[in-house]
């Protein structure tokens, strides 16, 4: 590891000192798996600060910012700007009565808020924030995100399961009905990365990303559209909100949580938001990297630039979409989704394979191949949309017709039953 | 495998494994025990990591954890709540007997044996075992896609209404 | 100290003994499934302690076989319940005491 | 297979019931078998109420039945004492009570439209857009008579009060700005394919079920029946302004949407017509507080932004009504609900209850 260290007041990569200091420990002798140990610590650590501080912070971003789309101020009060709103949100979630609700399997009611931030924060431990920033380089890492996600949804519904509400029952079971379906999508577009950059490593989907000097982005342009509408069913966010869909089932399977069990899958949503995003920056879209500015900028700050860029527009989503409902969304995944994936695969296998066996040169091939890509993806979307018997809002009505005298009856029922 | 992490690792990963599947035989409320036996496939999940076996570990917190036990609690939901129990049958002591005997069995084979073993470890097998796939086990892997295909096809077909 | 193949065979074993108790004597068909998972999950711990601790010239031949195993298990254990659906809708209950059609 | 269906009983607390009402669904999985509305959770007893109170003290009622709707609340109230009394308000008065309504009626509309894309699962932004209009128009209602919600503000005989002197500019200035609000908001709700996707052919009403269900409004208008009460039986001054009744064809949730928009645009026409032809005078006949109509029963009935909303008033001669009873078109329009929503998902459920605009103080009075 050393001879790869800068010096330790490098900060372009924290990695630097925190290597530093392992080999000081090192020194100072002692047990082989002290520095292991230590290095596991300072990283779990930073990550646990990280998370909680960024959400502080997005609290207040997302509140002021909703606002200022919803032409409203946000909150103001407290502190400049309202700025220590979210402390003062944390208090009062931290002194809220915890009520436990008659009739809940207790264990697994107290259980499932203490354990559902777990998966969004181990998602962590195998993206990389800069080139040695990374707790560990797993061989795997693109399938253990999605594995990592898939818990998660057992932990939903067994906090929505154990709370013996109705409401809480519905959100659990749409949980688990919309995370299968789209962990599905979720594998496949992260397979065709690997099938493009052959190899799972996180940190080598970063390598391989900076080496052609290229997001996968442009050349994966689908797998990320359907990425990034996976990453929001999985952490429930409009417009797939559907399983704590307020106007539905009041909070879905947290509804009977509150106090700080409540303010635990807020914190958890929260993170796993702020994990998709890094997921989205570090495969899709080159992860610390920018093009040769990571030698100036310390890459970690680009890869926050990136995560937070993309989690603001979750927010803006949230401030303007409407929710879908399950079975629509549900169908896009199946009808929609997963054909165009499959196919999408394909494409960049033969892509892959035409690059490998005629040796082409990367900077030929790779720009037709995004131009291909893109094309293709427009291509399929629109064309199986037709095919699919989807004409869009377009042939939908947008005035009322407007009629002069009362007493005529102008009823005409809609074309093909579309009940 | 004699570092101490390695060591404090299958431990601690022994206890959560055998503890929890115990407690999945143990309890009487259904959907708890599926909850233990998510922390068993957690738990083996983590010797597959000890045993450097990372793509096995993936795929079982994929498949075990997020699939099949999702799959078995929706079995349960569908099923009215009298038949959530997880009680045993008259024949609970000589199954008992049964497989601590079995354990014994086992035990004492495994302990006896000479293995001949080796110290070393992989290092990247999610390349190798796909490799391995589709070149020495291609026959097997197209009948397993068939089954699965099969299976599916099954599963719709028997819980399909009239 | 340290941890050699003996402790994973060991520990797979009890996995094994667990699932096999389970199957042997619950009365719930999910329950005897969960049995089952809990077999398999012991076996598959010894394919990959075999795979990493046995010399062997294809030592990854018994991670590939986990693979078949786990996919095996994806397939049986949505038949399995499809199963026990079908049972629980002709029979109006999943305790195989319940369940002796076959019997006489 | 035996499975019983899941009862789910949406409200009385549910933050898309629009205040307390409870909708009893019996579910099969998402599926709805069975819709049962229960009310009677803001009953208020107002109609026996009335019968010990003079009929200028019953006009504070009428606030609060509607309580999102309290000008045309009043204006059908007078209207059918007018009637008793057989007396007709001075023209400025006339004009005043189109104004006043029609702002009302932007109001409660921008309202809920508002509520309609909130139930569709939007985050609340288009409800706060829907309230920026609607704070304006409630700034001029608290000009003209001192209240923003409860107005109490037309009077039998007239209204209560001359507007200000600064009424006028505003509105003007308010009745300008909509037409440029009203395309923003059917671009919030049109221009947007999820709206589309959950509101089309969701909870469809043929005109017959309509008809047949005593359905009025903009429920009525939706499913392609051409009818006001505004133009069938013109009240105040309603038969000297131009304007047009939007019809839907298909009777589903986004046609109910659409008929709502355009009548935003149709009362924007009326306002400027009203504003220009408001005349001087006076404002009010000046009748006692006490009266005592002659014996009689009479009916007044307006097209308040839900539907036709009547009073059925008999007089015995005493000084307080002998009955009074509320025609609600909350309630009425309600009744229709288990047709609309019957094979739908719960999701639906809540947009089809969106889509007919309750206001839970007029379905218990």
């Amino acid at each position: 590891m050393e001879h790869l260290l800068a010096e330790w007041y490098d900060i372009r990569d924290l990695g630097n000192a925190v290597g530093h200091f392992l080999t000081w420990v090192d020194d100072r002798g002692g047990p082989s798996w002290l520095p292991y140990f230590v290095s596991g610590i300072i990283g779990v650590v930073a990550i646990l600060l990280w998370a909680v501080l960024s959400q502080l912070g997005f609290v207040w971003i997302e509140r002021r910012l909703i606002g200022r789309i919803q032409v409203r101020l946000g909150p103001n009060r407290v502190g400049p700007f309202g700025l220590l709103q979210p402390l003062a949100d944390a208090l009062k979630v931290l002194t809220k009565e915890m009520i436990t609700p008659a009739n809940v399997d207790r264990l697994l009611f107290w259980g499932a808020p203490a354990v559902v931030v777990m998966p969004a924060l181990v998602v962590f431990a195998v993206l990389p924030f800069g080139e040695h920033m990374q707790l560990t380089d797993l061989s795997v890492g693109l399938l253990f995100v999605i594995a990592v996600g898939s818990v998660n949804s057992l932990i939903v519904f067994t906090a929505g399961w154990s709370s013996s509400n109705k409401y809480s029952l519905l959100g659990a079971m749409r949980t688990i009905a919309m995370l299968i379906s789209y962990e599905l999508i979720q594998v496949l577009a992260l397979l065709a990365v690997a099938v493009y950059t052959n190899t799972m490593r996180m940190g080598g989907v970063v390598a391989w990303q900076d080496h052609y000097n290229v997001w996968l982005i442009f050349l994966q342009p689908l797998p990320v559209f359907a990425y990034a509408l996976a990453g929001a069913v999985e952490i429930n966010r409009t417009p797939t909100d559907i399983a704590e869909a307020e106007s539905e089932i009041v909070a879905g399977y947290h509804t009977e949580y509150g106090g700080i069990r409540w303010g635990m899958f807020q914190v958890a949503e929260y993170i796993a938001g702020f994990a998709i995003a890094a997921i989205v920056a570090t495969v899709y879209l080159g992860g610390w990297t920018l093009f040769g500015l990571e030698e100036w900028v310390p890459g970690w700050l680009i890869f926050l630039g990136k995560v937070y860029t993309y989690f603001f527009l979750f927010i803006w989503l949230r401030g303007t979409l409407p929710r879908l409902r399950i079975d629509q969304l549900m169908g896009f995944a199946w009808k929609y989704l997963l054909p165009l994936m499959l196919v999408n695969i394909l494409v960049s296998g033969f892509e892959v394979l035409i690059w490998q066996e005629k040796d082409l040169s990367a900077g030929v091939v790779l720009p037709i191949f995004a131009i291909v890509n893109a094309g293709l993806t427009v291509a399929m979307m629109v064309g199986w949309a037709r095919v699919m018997g989807h004409t869009g809002s377009i042939g939908e009505p947008r005035r009322a017709q407007l009629i002069s005298d009362v007493g005529g009856v102008y009823y005409e029922p809609l074309p093909g039953g579309r009940a | 495998m004699d570092d101490t992490g390695s060591v404090v690792a299958f431990w601690a990963l022994a206890v959560l494994t055998v503890g929890s599947a115990l407690g999945a035989a143990a309890v009487r409320d259904l959907v708890r025990s599926v909850v233990c036996l998510v922390a068993t496939f957690v738990g083996v999940a983590g010797f597959f990591v000890l045993l450097s076996a990372d793509f096995l570990a993936v795929a079982q917190v994929l498949i075990y954890a997020g699939a099949i036990s999702v799959l078995m609690v929706f079995a349960i939901m569908l099923t009215p709540r009298a038949e959530r129990n997880n009680a045993e049958t008259f024949f609970r002591w000589p199954a008992l007997a049964i497989a601590l005997s079995l354990l014994g069995t086992i035990a004492a084979v495994a302990l006896t044996t000479d293995w001949a073993t080796t110290g070393q470890g992989f290092e990247e097998t999610a390349s190798v075992i796909g490799n391995a796939l589709l070149s020495t086990y291609v026959l097997p892997f197209e009948i397993a896609s068939v089954l699965l295909l099969a299976a599916m096809v099954g599963a719709i077909l028997l819980v399909q209404e009239d | 100290m340290s941890v050699n193949l003996e402790h994973f065979l060991v520990l797979s074993a009890i996995l094994f003994a667990i699932g096999l108790f389970m199957v042997l004597s619950k009365r719930n068909v999910v329950s005897i499934l969960i049995g089952i998972e809990l077999l398999f999950n012991a076996v598959n711990v010894t394919f990959a302690a075999f795979a990493r601790f046995v010399d062997s010239e294809t030592a990854l031949a018994g991670q590939v076989f986990v693979i078949f195993v786990i996919t095996v298990a994806a397939a049986e254990a949505a038949i399995a319940l499809a199963l026990a659906m079908l049972i629980y809708r002709n029979r109006g209950t999943i305790d195989i005491d319940e369940i002796n059609l076959l019997k006489w | 297979m035996q499975t019983e269906p899941l009862i789910v009983n949406i409200g009385p607390q549910h933050p898309s019931t629009h205040g307390v009402f409870r909708l009893k669904l019996s579910l099969d999985g998402e599926r709805i078998l069975d819709a049962d509305m229960v009310v009677g959770y803001l009953h208020r007893s107002m109609e026996k109420l009335a019968e010990e109170r003079s009929y200028t003290q019953n006009i504070p009622f009428t606030d609060r039945t509607d309580y999102l709707a309290a000008m045309t609340g009043n204006l059908a109230y007078c209207l059918a004492v007018e009637k008793l009394l057989g007396v007709e308000p001075p023209p400025r008065a006339q004009w005043l009570r189109v104004i006043m309504a029609e702002l009302q009626r932007i109001a409660s509309h921008a309202m809920a439209i508002g509520t309609f894309i909130n139930d569709c699962g939007a985050w609340q932004t288009p409800l706060m857009y829907m309230f920026r209009e609607r704070e304006k128009i409630l700034d001029l209602f608290e000009m003209a008579c001192g209240a923003r919600l409860t107005t109490n503000y037309m009077r039998i005989g007239g209204v209560s009060r001359d507007i200000p002197a600064e009424f006028m500019p505003r509105a003007t200035a308010l009745v300008k700005e909509l037409p440029d609000r009203i395309r923003e908001y059917e671009g919030m709700g049109l221009g947007n394919e999820i709206v589309v996707a959950r509101a089309r052919g969701i909870g469809v009403l043929t005109a017959e079920q309509a008809i047949n269900s005593s359905v009025t409004g903009p429920m009525l208008r939706g499913s392609g029946v051409a009818w006001d009460i505004r133009k069938a039986d013109p009240y105040a001054a309603y038969d000297k302004v131009q304007f047009d009744i939007p019809v839907g064809t298909a009777g589903d949730c986004y046609d109910r949407f659409l008929v709502r928009l355009e009548e935003l645009r149709q009362s924007t026409r009326i306002l400027e017509q009203a504003l220009e032809a408001l005349p001087e005078g006076p404002v009010n006949l000046d009748l006692p507080l006490a009266i005592r109509p002659p014996v009689g029963e009479s009916y007044g009935r307006i097209e308040s932004p839900r539907g036709e909303l009547g009073f059925y008033i008999i007089s015995d001669g005493g000084p307080s009504p002998y009955r009074f009873h509320i025609r609600a078109p909350s309630l009425i329009n309600l009744t229709s609900l288990k047709e609309m929503s019957v094979g739908l998902t719960v999701a639906d459920a809540i947009v089809v209850l969106g889509s007919v605009d309750i206001v839970v103080g007029e379905l218990d009075r």
